[in-house]
């Protein structure tokens, strides 16, 4: 009956079947230790994401939430700790070869590549997808134009899903901050991840463009089934977000559990409520 | 006519039987174009047939029969315009219904007209729908056009256009179409078509019935009045429910084949338009007096010389730009003047505007400012004006080309006889004259008499050329205390014809003398306010700004001189105005969904501001409900100022008749 | 007692400090200015060229622009017919490079506020081009010789100390150190200490180092970045014109004196865009580095190589230690 | 004022994504090309060739090899100079071995050996970024130039150092050497340039072209979306020492007839060419043309003007001639910093909103 639906579904399992059913794990870390130059950001943490769920990583500023966002996606490497990804323990890897195994993110301070438009930047999302090289490319006519129509295609979807037909073209220094946001979550749902990194994604939002926002994270989890970890600061939308919350305090788990659990865990009302380390 | 109907074919008269026509002797020309994903798709005649029949098909497969009434919402969407013939195929009958109206509006609609099946846009209206369906003992399925949020919808009763199309073409294979063909052929004219829910200034909407014999005559006859044919395209971007919509965006492009495209997004209209450049365009007086608005004020910021040679070809098209349309005889110099104008202002304007490509242009359902119609006249466009209604399929009075006046809404259209009233109402007579109003006899004999002449509620007269002239409303016209005429709708058009004027809502009937609400036109003045350093905080705060008021005042002054050269408005000069602190609002109800004004709506609501007019204090303070886009509500309050004018001496030999 | 061998690699060092010292000299005026105002000035070597240039010209009394005045009026005048004394020559053209960097501040840095890095540097290449074509046409392009009455020549006494240094019966002569060479280098090294004090110790130097920290900062706490500029591209200015001295009296004052900006780039990847101590080190090993080369491996691939060991020493240097000799390990974050 | 864009709608992606979506500008391109293949060969003469066209083609088809390194992927080369030596090197050393060998295979050729080159020394920029890497490339400017000198090998142990293209044709037309006509040398420089500004609209409009870009405005986002860095910056330049060694080949065989390394193929080529697609624009094909005519014609112009009109020694209007580019340079940058391209755009802007000033 719901073929829209049906058929988006069927082109992300392509890509992410993976043998992963869903509700179990996505993504382990394994006692994840990480410092630089002697300074300690991440001790000893351990926590797992499952997949189809939406998992909050919160904590208080310099918890070291970022950290463990760049761990996961390999552009930090942990000094200790183990990362497991569909079920394989994974090596040292750099940043892109993440981003090919399916892990995409959006960044706390946008990211976006000024130089192209709102089109180009998503179109870039793609590129982990895109297959015909440079050959291909220097004749355009043919096999890389049909690729790049057979792209366009699925990043108009996007564009349609997040509502920015009006700003297609629109070179996205111009854009307004919010929808540079919005922007920049076309961008990593372009990748077509099976895992989707969110840096603050409603920071310095106002409570519609919030709203906005909440929506289309639910609506990209429903419906492409995409297994969603972010970071956010506003317990609201956390707490209405998200099946299962992480809390870091200084570099360390102090809580793990639904939001209702960490919401009445101590350790967490200590650490918000700013009460000193022993 | 211009489509000429293939010898030994009878005639079609339903638009099912039209529709497969258009497959046979169009097959290969484009239908129907959408903006969707950034490109313009389209649909030839022969593809538009069989998405239509997969569509018919497939609500039959549904459960969608003969009688049915199947409710359509949402905005111009092509699957939403095929609905109407895939319901009509059936012999279902579809109600069109306002895509922005609240769920309660809606529901009264759908309850009234006793819908079965509603289909829906998408998630909003679908939502919309479901809130009142308690309500809605009658409605069987929800059909909704774009998926997106509704993946945990219950499914028993709710169904994609998608899968519906398919299970269509499902039947196809295994049925083949001749029984859904044998249907169409059995489609009669006086069958019921559409209902369409007038917006209604006042009360409930009215389901006014059209018959296919209604449209298509209508369609036909407006179509030879034009010229319009196949090779013909229109933007498709007005309300569907509205029947301007329904007659130019359908009945016509059905029975011409002319090529129907629908906008992207409403945002996007503008830009949309402007890609397409329509032949045949349609606009209330509002899109017309935006559109000009906005040119203004981006030429307020031009540079000197720009704006003085725009300046100065405006002029030369004020002068001689009419004439030459109407291709009278204009002298050789001043028409190379216009070809380099043309060049350099008029070509580029159009071309801006999306209307290069433009052979015929209308406007109706309010009286356009003479100023705003003859820009665009000038500028070489045939804009003509139309008079017409939904109880009349649109046509009453229509100017033909070439006999273009500002004032006037032409003679009557083919096939249509006006006489006026001893009231001064016009009444008239025609094929495209509904069947009645759903479900509303009494309101059907207060307006169609046993002969079929129907009352248009507007006062007007014939005059000496046999155009026809619409003063106002025929219950809004009125009298002064000393017995001048008041026609308040003329006096808010010369207003509003100020770019910095959003609305005007005239009083005066009854009263001693004329007097005015004013809203600014935020746009326009706020570009005024920023040139010229003046800082405002809030809306409120810049409409009650003194040196906003001294503007509107110079604004006010020029009306009056304007009515003083006037026989019949001279004692309706305008003698105390006002300048409202919030800007009028369909959502608080004071325009309608048309935007029109509701005038007895906002003499109630402001009413201690109408008495403040007329006590002669010079301000007033006021507490104003408001409804914010959320639906939530809220109070506002402010001090309005009210300014007294000077109203120029009325010509003597005026006076004495007057006495 | 030494062996030959050992005393010619220490004379290759010695001679290696010389002119590394002189290198130092010129990376400096690129990094004052770079540290002040983010300016990658391609344009200081052109600045040595034309204060050299100047300063001879006010020396021998030339009249500035004499073949653009016979050009268009056929007259044929060279020299005002007397010289100047030296030293008010030199402070005559210390005016004119301040002059130079009010009117370069005044006319082309305040328009460039924030522009990007690239588009400053290119700006300083046709700002070089600019006063390549200027001095030209000022003084015109023959060759000249600069005399300032520093000593040159090979020091005969070194050369006698060092001969006694390496065994009787080895067939050495001493080493060969150029007079000019010392006395550049102690020139440079003052210079060099100048500075250094200057920016430490004195107000304008301590606003000049709160600039380079943080423009904004500096701004809200009242420095004024056009004064800032005016006096650093003075002091580049002044830098410049020494440098313009040591070298033009060394090999005359001709174009190819401002080729010694090339000469300062890899010290400059060496040592840090933005350190003093990096452009003295890096001057240093640059110099020793090259003049160690062009002894030892010159030879095995056909000699010439000054021109580019030091790139490639510079380079190979920063694949290891990309953020230079001074440059704090860079952790990327994002 | 000249754009009638109404009316002019796209119903397909590809007809979204020509190179010219607009169709006066469409129209216009071609009417320009028709011109310069069919009308200009039957007009040119010695002077124009050598002093205006010849050379102006050339640097166009340098600059771009430079604008898709610098413009498009953000990596900035003093070294061109160098690159074009190597393309004329490696056309030298293949025209007089293989002689039967055509001319157009030798050029393309040059140009693949300078990309191999290229990518060698685009292997810093790895681990060097901004001006380090600017600096870096110089090492290739003075090595490479050192090695054709000190290597007799690569000039054929002439005596003078110096290497001379020997006269090749095609389909029957000379088109290098003392004897080739002007019309000749026009023609398949332009058909090159054709060629290849086609070829660099293609790479730049697709993905090769997006990761450039990527690269170029954050390259740690870039990584971190997927885009493999060494990769896609080896490839940047492997293209754009393609570009410049086919430029330098040219130069070389087709411009200069003869050629000494230090002479022709100098530091100052590699400013030249970099001010080129600065003024130009940044990140624009359109840019690589605009800035080569432009520094190709001013001095001509500047020339003709002082010497020819003025008549004033060559060495007087020679150092005013360098003053005003320098000072054309620092102005043209404060006027409109990303370029003659830019400036275009603003124009054509203009243009499409007329009368409307926005």
């Amino acid at each position: 009956m719901n073929v829209h639906v049906r058929e988006d579904m069927e082109r992300h399992v392509l890509r992410a079947d993976d043998g992963i059913v869903m509700g179990e794990d996505l993504l382990k870390v394994d006692h994840i230790s990480l410092s630089f130059g002697g300074v300690k950001a991440i001790t000893d943490i351990s926590f797992d994401i499952k997949k189809g769920e939406i998992r909050a990583i919160i904590g208080p500023n310099g918890a070291g939430k970022t950290s463990m966002l760049n761990v996961i996606n390999g552009f930090y490497h942990p000094q200790e700790g183990t990362i497991t990804f569909r079920g394989k323990r994974r090596r040292r890897v750099r940043p892109y070869e993440t981003a090919r195994e399916g892990i995409a993110r959006t960044f706390q301070n946008i990211a976006l590549f000024k130089g192209m438009s709102t089109l180009d930047n998503i179109m870039t999302g793609r590129i982990t997808l895109q297959k015909r090289n440079m050959f291909w490319h220097g004749l355009w006519t043919g096999p890389a134009e049909r690729e790049e129509i057979e792209h366009r295609e699925a990043v108009e979807r996007i564009i349609d899903f997040l509502e920015i037909e009006h700003i297609r073209k629109t070179p996205v220094g111009r854009l307004p901050y919010g929808l540079q946001k919005r922007v920049e979550l076309g961008r990593a749902l372009a990748a077509e991840p099976a895992l989707l990194l969110l840096d603050e994604p409603m920071a310095g939002m106002n409570l519609e463009e919030k709203e906005d926002m909440s929506r289309f994270i639910l609506d990209v989890n429903q419906q492409y089934g995409t297994t969603i970890a972010l970071i956010e600061h506003d317990m609201g939308v956390v707490m209405d977000l998200s099946d299962r919350v992480v809390v870091l305090d200084y570099g360390r788990k102090i809580g793990d559990g639904t939001p209702d659990e960490v919401r009445n865990n101590k350790d967490v009302i200590d650490a918000y409520l700013g009460v000193p380390h022993e | 006519m211009p489509t000429p109907v293939q010898a030994g074919a009878s005639v079609p008269c339903t638009f099912p039987q039209y529709l497969l026509l258009n497959a046979q002797r169009f097959g290969a020309r484009t239908a129907m174009r959408h903006k969707d994903h950034g490109v313009w798709k389209s649909w030839t005649w022969a593809e538009l047939s069989d998405e239509v029949r997969a569509f018919s098909l497939g609500l039959k497969a549904i459960g969608l029969k003969s009688g049915d009434k199947v409710a359509i919402v949402g905005h111009n969407r092509p699957r939403l315009y095929w609905a109407f013939a895939a319901a009509q195929a059936l012999g279902a009958v579809p109600v069109p219904v306002y895509a922005d109206s609240v769920a309660e509006e809606m529901a009264y609609v759908l309850d009234h007209a006793g819908v079965h099946f509603a289909i829906c846009q998408d998630q909003e209206q679908v939502d919309k729908v479901l809130s009142m369906v308690d309500k809605l003992t009658d409605l069987h399925k929800i059909v909704y056009d774009e998926a997106r949020g509704m993946r945990d919808y219950d499914h028993t009763n709710l169904h994609s256009i998608d899968a519906i199309e398919r299970a269509g073409r499902e039947m196809l294979a295994s049925d083949g179409d001749a029984a859904w063909k044998e249907e169409i052929a059995a489609g009669t004219g006086d069958a019921l078509a559409v209902m369409l829910y007038t917006s209604g200034t006042t009360g409930k909407p009215k389901g006014v019935m059209l018959s296919f014999d209604n449209l298509v005559v209508s369609a036909r006859n407006g179509n030879s009045f034009d010229g319009l044919t196949e090779k013909d395209t229109i933007l498709a971007y007005l309300p569907l429910a509205w029947v301007g919509d329904h007659v130019f965006t359908y009945a016509q492009a059905y029975v011409a084949g002319y090529c129907v495209c629908c906008p992207e997004s409403a945002e996007t209209v503008d830009s949309d338009r402007r890609e397409i450049a329509p032949s045949y365009f349609f606009a209330p007086p509002r899109v017309f007096e935006n559109l000009l608005t906005a040119v203004m004020v981006r030429m307020e910021d031009a540079g000197p010389t720009k704006k003085r040679m725009f300046d100065h070809f405006m002029a030369h098209a004020r002068r001689v730009g009419e004439p030459i349309l109407n291709g009278e005889s204009v002298g050789l110099w001043d028409r190379l003047k216009y070809g380099l104008g043309e060049l350099l202002v008029y070509g580029p304007l159009k071309n801006r505007m999306g209307f290069t490509r433009m052979r015929v242009g209308y406007t109706a359902g309010e009286a356009i400012g003479p100023e705003i119609f003859r820009f665009y006249r000038s500028l070489g466009l045939n804009l003509k004006q139309l008079y017409g209604q939904t109880e009349a399929s649109v046509y009453i009075s229509a100017q033909p080309d070439g006999e273009i006046r500002a004032d006037t809404v032409g003679r009557p259209s083919p096939d249509v006889e006006i006489q006026i009233a001893e009231s001064g109402e016009v009444m008239y007579r025609s094929p495209g004259v509904f069947l009645g109003y759903y479900r509303n006899d009494e309101a059907t004999r207060d307006t169609k008499t046993h002969d079929n002449w129907v009352h248009t509620g507007d006062a007007g007269f014939f005059d000496h050329e046999g155009h026809l002239k619409i003063i106002d409303r025929a219950k809004d016209v009125g009298k002064l205390n000393d017995g001048s005429l008041f026609a308040p709708k003329y006096i808010e058009n010369k207003l509003k014809f100020y770019p910095n004027i959003k609305e005007a809502v005239a009083f005066g009937d009854g009263r001693d003398f004329c007097a005015v609400f004013l809203n600014i036109d935020l746009t326009a003045v706020g570009n005024w306010a920023e040139r010229n350093n003046v800082s405002y905080a809030s809306y409120q705060e810049l409409a009650q700004h003194p040196q906003v008021y001294s503007m509107m005042e110079e604004h006010v002054a020029q009306v009056n001189r304007d009515l003083a050269g006037e026989d019949m408005m001279a004692g309706s000069q305008i003698a105390r105005f006002l300048v409202l602190h919030k800007e009028l609002d369909a959502d608080d109800g004071e325009l309608t969904r048309t935007q029109k004004v509701r005038r007895s709506f906002i003499a109630e609501r402001y009413a201690p501001l109408i008495e403040a007019l007329y006590d002669g204090s010079t301000e007033k303070y006021v507490e104003t409900e408001v409804t914010f886009e959320d639906g939530r509500k809220g109070k506002i309050t402010a001090t309005v100022d009210i300014r007294d004018m000077k109203r120029l001496p009325v010509a003597g030999a005026q006076k004495e008749a007057a006495e | 007692m030494v062996s030959p061998d050992i005393l010619n690699f220490i004379e290759t060092c010695l001679n290696g400090l010389m002119a590394g010292v002189m290198y130092s000299l010129v990376a400096l005026g690129f990094v004052l200015i770079f540290k002040a105002s983010g300016i990658f000035n391609f344009a200081q070597g052109v600045m040595a060229l034309f204060a050299a240039l100047t300063l001879v010209g006010f020396q021998t009394g030339q009249v500035p622009f004499s073949h653009l005045i016979n050009a268009v009026f056929g007259t044929e005048i060279h020299h005002w017919g007397a010289g100047m004394p030296t030293i008010l020559a030199i402070f005559l053209a210390m005016g004119v490079m301040v002059l130079l960097a009010f009117l370069l501040e005044r006319f082309v840095l305040k328009f460039l506020v924030n522009q990007e890095p690239i588009i400053l540097f290119m700006a300083t290449i046709g700002l070089a081009y600019f006063l390549e074509g200027l001095g030209d046409l000022m003084w015109g392009a023959d060759i000249k010789r600069m005399d300032v009455g520093l000593p040159s020549g090979g020091s005969f006494w070194w050369e006698d100390v060092t001969r006694l240094w390496a065994p009787a019966d080895a067939d050495y002569y001493g080493m060969y150190i150029d007079t000019l060479d010392v006395s550049a280098a102690i020139i440079a090294v003052i210079l060099v200490t100048a500075l250094t004090l200057f920016s430490q110790y004195t107000a304008t130097g301590r606003a000049l180092r709160a600039v380079a920290d943080d423009h904004q900062a500096a701004m809200s706490v009242g420095i004024s970045l056009r004064r800032i500029w005016v006096i650093v591209w003075s002091l580049a200015g002044f830098v410049a014109l020494v440098a313009g001295i040591l070298w033009g009296a060394k090999s005359g004052v001709q174009f190819s004196l401002s080729l010694i900006a090339l000469k300062a780039l890899p010290v400059l990847i060496l040592g840090g865009f933005t350190s003093i101590p990096g452009a003295i080190v890096g001057g240093l090993i640059i110099g020793v580095g090259e003049k160690l080369a062009e002894a030892y491996v010159g030879p095995l691939v056909g000699g010439a190589i000054e021109n580019w060991f030091a790139y490639m020493l510079a380079l190979v240097f920063l694949l290891f230690r990309p953020q230079g000799l001074y440059g704090e390990r860079i952790i990327e974050r994002i | 004022m000249l754009y009638r864009e109404a009316g002019d709608f796209k119903t397909t992606y590809r007809e979204d994504n020509q190179t010219f979506p607009i169709k006066s500008e469409r129209v216009l391109f071609w009417a320009a090309m028709a011109v310069a293949f069919l009308v200009v060969p039957f007009f040119v003469n010695s002077y124009w060739e050598k002093s205006v066209l010849v050379p102006l083609l050339v640097w166009s088809l340098v600059a771009l090899g430079l604008n898709i390194l610098t413009g498009y992927c953000g990596q900035v080369s003093l070294g061109t100079g160098a690159f074009m030596a190597v393309g004329a090197f490696a056309c030298y050393k293949l025209m007089t071995a293989f002689p039967g060998l055509n001319i157009f295979f030798v050029v393309i050729l040059s140009g693949g050996v300078t990309a191999v080159v290229g990518m060698l020394f685009g292997l810093p920029s790895l681990r060097i970024k901004g001006f380090y890497l600017a600096v870096a490339t110089l090492a290739a400017q003075f090595f490479l130039v050192w090695v054709f000198n000190k290597f007799a090998w690569f000039y054929n142990y002439s005596a003078s150092g110096q290497i001379t293209a020997p006269q090749r044709e095609i389909f029957g037309v000379i088109v290098t050497g003392p004897n080739a006509a002007p019309w000749a040398t026009y023609l398949f420089c332009l058909t090159i340039l054709f060629l290849f500004a086609w070829l660099a609209r293609n790479l730049t409009r697709g993905r090769i072209g997006r990761s450039w870009m990527a690269i170029r405005d954050m390259d740690i986002a870039a990584e971190i979306i997927g885009v493999d860095p060494l990769r896609t910056k080896l490839s940047a330049f492997a293209v754009s020492s393609f570009f410049i060694g086919v430029g330098g080949a040219l130069f070389f065989s087709v411009y200069l007839g003869a050629a000494e390394v230090t002479e022709a193929f100098g530091i100052d080529k590699s400013f030249l060419a970099l001010f080129m697609v600065i003024i130009g624009g940044l990140g624009s094909v359109l840019g690589s043309f605009l800035g080569a005519a432009f520094l190709v014609l001013m001095p001509v112009l500047l020339k003709n003007i002082f010497v020819g009109s003025l008549g004033w020694p060559t060495d007087v209007a020679a150092h005013i001639q360098i003053m005003l580019i320098g000072g054309l340079i620092v102005f043209f940058l404060i006027v409109e910093p990303h370029g003659l391209a830019q400036l275009w755009r603003l124009t054509k802007e203009k243009l499409r909103l007329w009368p409307f000033p926005y």
